[in-house]
């Protein structure tokens, strides 16, 4: 964990609620995909807790959706405008156990943290497929970027605008070694029941702190409580404890 | 015996600064990033007779500077806290350390304080009994002068260790709850705990916390919290640890002019982690320019 | 009846923003700044039976979020606030208006409600019995469910236009208030009034208030406010208006959500004049973003 | 009253404590030499209310003192940045008064009111004498510029590092026609005692709002309560009632 201040490079709307930024330190470290950064903005006092998209040395991409008043003043912020961040949070996704043929799939403001999984899992050699799923054409952002790098990419939207109609779950091709996933619960839920292979899960959760001390995001798993934040957000297939 | 030095119940701690309890674990989190020893002390996470998970979730929600949790005393017990976490915690921090400590019951109060006195690292007991997010224990306790000094005079009986109790804003009579604490033999009042509030999701129409309510906490809080510490200082005569949004060096030589002896810090360490070392290497510079040669001075 | 209209104990208002008490005079000074005739109605300025200059000065000092107040009723006893304001202010505004009521015995209660009841353009009596800025009266008999029943069944005797009982959060228990409060015959609560605060100044260590404690309001005690709408909306079936840091049509919202049926705008005036018809101005397009077709159906 | 958001055209320091700004808008009007402006400072729940210094349409010139954290941030402003302000308020002074010999006096933070109130009174041709008070050399400002404007200019120092050893009711000529101040409680107190002639006094206190809504400044006087941000800050010395 670094508490660095971030220069903006980058901070652009990709999408009627979502907005791409790419923020710099010379510092800037992330270990894992999965991982995510929290932002202090002026005039609110808890944090905003944002998922890596894409890192580089010394550069972080963020792709966040504008949901209330702490965001809309982050969509407003300027090129070389500074914000503050404690990076390299959370335990982020463990890429050794992929296998050969690893299938991503991201839910809306779930696709970002697939995409430096992608790259990593790419970066090995390994064959990726991603399904992206989203509600409505209109909502569809990163698909080419996952082209790019390699990846088999599926499309679903709920309403069927583009690409297949339906869920994530409802265009799972037979033969995969492993899943990684990230999205609504609803989602996650139906993936959990849907996968053939175990898998890693990236959860969300109200955050106070982010970093482990205040309990605010805790989980019941099979193996005991976990905090989102610190234990998490990703946790294995096994560990996962459905509380309905 | 510095400048920032302060005798809290015949313990001399190097400063005034102490994280607050439920904000700073065990420990170790924090002393992932500094050396925690730089702090006064701190207060650990509260412990109950039994395990806990607390509330269900959200637990969080965010107001004008300030935040309302609702976590529940989520603790893995005071075995387990003692087998387990107090070892951990050794290695990192070298002081004695305060122990939070709640019930449901003057029973549970009884068994947990005597279970912590007598762990070697433990220089304080602090009595919580004004946790608003947990129903019939905790608060009711901190509302009924009756109550809280039952609790105390109990815990007294089986504990050689200063006991502190740890009072809750959300009473009529601050003074007559710290004076019955006091009269049944608490060594030392802290005060504020969290006031009770809570925040409607506007989509939902429903209450952002799982429990409905929950505890506010932050600067928001602080000219309250500053009123009933200065009430308090006039009504009685032990130490008094001042607590309730306090951020900066300027809060606590505020809170220490309003006759805090000690001051803890609670919602600044989540947004901020580096927020208590930074408050300690502040306090000089401030005094200096408030003309405060050393705390006690105040 | 249009779609911000509701009903407030019989007397429909177009809109549920009601300026708060102290902080609104007897409207002139908005009056100069917009046509105050936007407003559902507003409350004025406390009234005594005798004139008040009120507390020493410095009353006001900042916090974070918010600010506090000792102003201590000032104002110029209810003859001639019948003689003198009333006539101006009906001047500038033609609804019905509530009269803010304050004193130091029931007799005093009764008094400035039986005179304020004839007055034709009155609608509504605010009985405030939550004042914490003077001494032997106002929040004494908000804090006591008996002391507070005492004077609403003392008032209702006398006036026949719907009472108002405006209630302190400076205590244990706000429920028993409220319904100590309807079980006397209120028509209405309304909460909360200001949170019983104090701020210190670093360079002469002495209280910045020259009333020592003052009361807190501003966004700060949002939370705090709305959790005691949402507790009292529970229990009684009386209208509630709710107040307490209330700043944009969101915050009023919520409150609703919270079980307001109106909804009082303090602090807010004083930092900006045109808080309120802003309020109400962006009201149906919140009202829209959250799929309320009008304010009467939360 | 005018509720605006000026434009920082310039903000500098004059002395270790003292910065000016001058802040622009079209609109922008000032009625009086004695009026002050209401700026709402970010993250700071009440205003900063700051007498006027100088003035003319569409601009106004402020000096303030950095006494705290919100007027730190207010110094720390750029130019072309903006900020919010209610213009135009409270009574100001009178100028039909003057007579033909007006004596100014004004102590550390109280001098900038004189200096609009001079420029009136000489723009009538008066002889205007003012007397600026200060604790020592290095807080002087301002001075030269009462000088260009054709005043005659005396200073006082209370440590005597620069013009006379004393206050500025050490230094008051015999002969003058009327009196204009602004300075610390124990200044306006002290001129009172020494006036000779009738006069306006410019007073100080903690307000809410600034526009005579909050009864938060109130005072007593000859003819009854008045509130310094609306019926003052400037009370005439036939009403003054001071509190000992």
């Amino acid at each position: 964990m670094q508490d660095l201040r971030l220069t903006i490079k980058e901070n652009r709307q990709l999408t009627d609620k979502m907005w791409k930024m790419v923020l710099c330190h010379p510092d800037l470290a992330v270990q894992k995909p999965g991982q995510f950064i929290n932002l202090k903005i002026d005039g609110y006092f808890l944090r905003r807790p944002i998922s890596v998209c894409d890192y580089a040395p010394g550069e972080v991409t963020i792709i966040y959706a504008v949901v209330g008043k702490g965001t809309k003043v982050l969509s407003e912020m300027q090129i070389g405008e500074t914000v503050q961040a404690l990076t390299g949070l959370g335990n982020g996704y463990d890429i050794s156990e992929a296998g050969e043929k690893p299938l991503l799939l991201g839910g809306g403001a779930g696709v970002p943290p697939m995409y430096l999984l992608a790259k990593q899992l790419r970066a090995e050699g390994k064959m990726v497929t991603v399904i992206l799923g989203f509600n409505t054409k209109s909502e569809i952002y990163y698909d080419e970027e996952f082209y790019k790098i390699g990846c088999r990419v599926i499309l679903a939207t709920a309403d069927g605008s583009l690409g297949a109609k339906g869920f994530v779950t409802d265009v799972m091709p037979e033969d995969y070694s492993y899943i990684y996933t990230c999205g609504p619960e609803p989602m996650l839920k139906a993936v959990y029941k849907k996968a053939e292979t175990s898998g890693q899960f990236s959860f969300e959760e109200r955050m106070g702190c982010g970093f482990g001390a205040c309990m605010g995001c805790s989980c019941k798993t099979i193996t005991g409580y976990k905090r989102i934040c610190k234990d998490g957000p990703v946790l294995r297939k096994e560990e996962i404890l459905w509380e309905d | 015996m510095g400048r920032l030095s302060v005798d809290l119940c015949g313990i001399e701690i190097d400063n005034p600064v102490i994280p607050a309890s439920g904000t700073f674990g065990f420990g170790y989190e924090f002393a992932e990033i500094y050396d925690i020893n730089c702090l006064g002390t701190f207060s650990f996470k509260g412990t109950t007779k039994d395990p806990r998970f607390g509330n269900p979730t959200p637990r969080i929600a965010e107001c004008s500077s300030g935040m309302l949790n609702a976590v529940g005393l989520q603790n893995p017990g005071v075995e387990k806290v003692i087998e387990e976490e107090l070892p951990k915690l050794k290695e990192v921090f070298h002081k004695p350390v305060m122990a939070n400590i709640s019930g449901f019951s003057v029973d549970d109060y009884v068994y947990t304080s005597e279970k912590l006195d007598k762990e070697e690292q433990v220089g304080w007991l602090e009595i919580n009994i004004s946790c608003p997010n947990v129903h019939g224990g905790g608060m009711s306790f901190g509302t009924d002068p009756e109550a809280a000094a039952s609790v105390m005079k109990a815990v007294k009986e089986v504990t050689t260790k200063p006991v502190i109790a740890k009072l809750t804003p959300n009473v009529t009579d601050i003074v007559s709850m710290a004076k019955a604490c006091v009269d049944a033999g608490a060594d030392a009042i802290s005060l504020i705990n969290t006031m009770l509030g809570m925040r409607i999701d506007l989509k939902t129409r429903k209450p952002l916390l799982a429990n409905t309510t929950g505890g506010l906490s932050g600067p928001a809080i602080f000219p309250v919290a500053l009123r009933m510490v200065y009430q308090v200082a006039q009504a009685v005569d032990v130490p008094i640890i001042g607590m309730g949004g306090v951020s900066s060096a300027e809060d606590v030589l505020e809170m220490m002019m309003a006759g805090a002896t000690a001051v803890q810090v609670g919602a600044a360490n989540l947004v901020d982690p580096m927020a208590c070392p930074k408050i300690i290497e502040a306090l000089p510079e401030a005094m200096d320019r408030y003309g405060i040669e050393t705390l006690k001075e105040i």
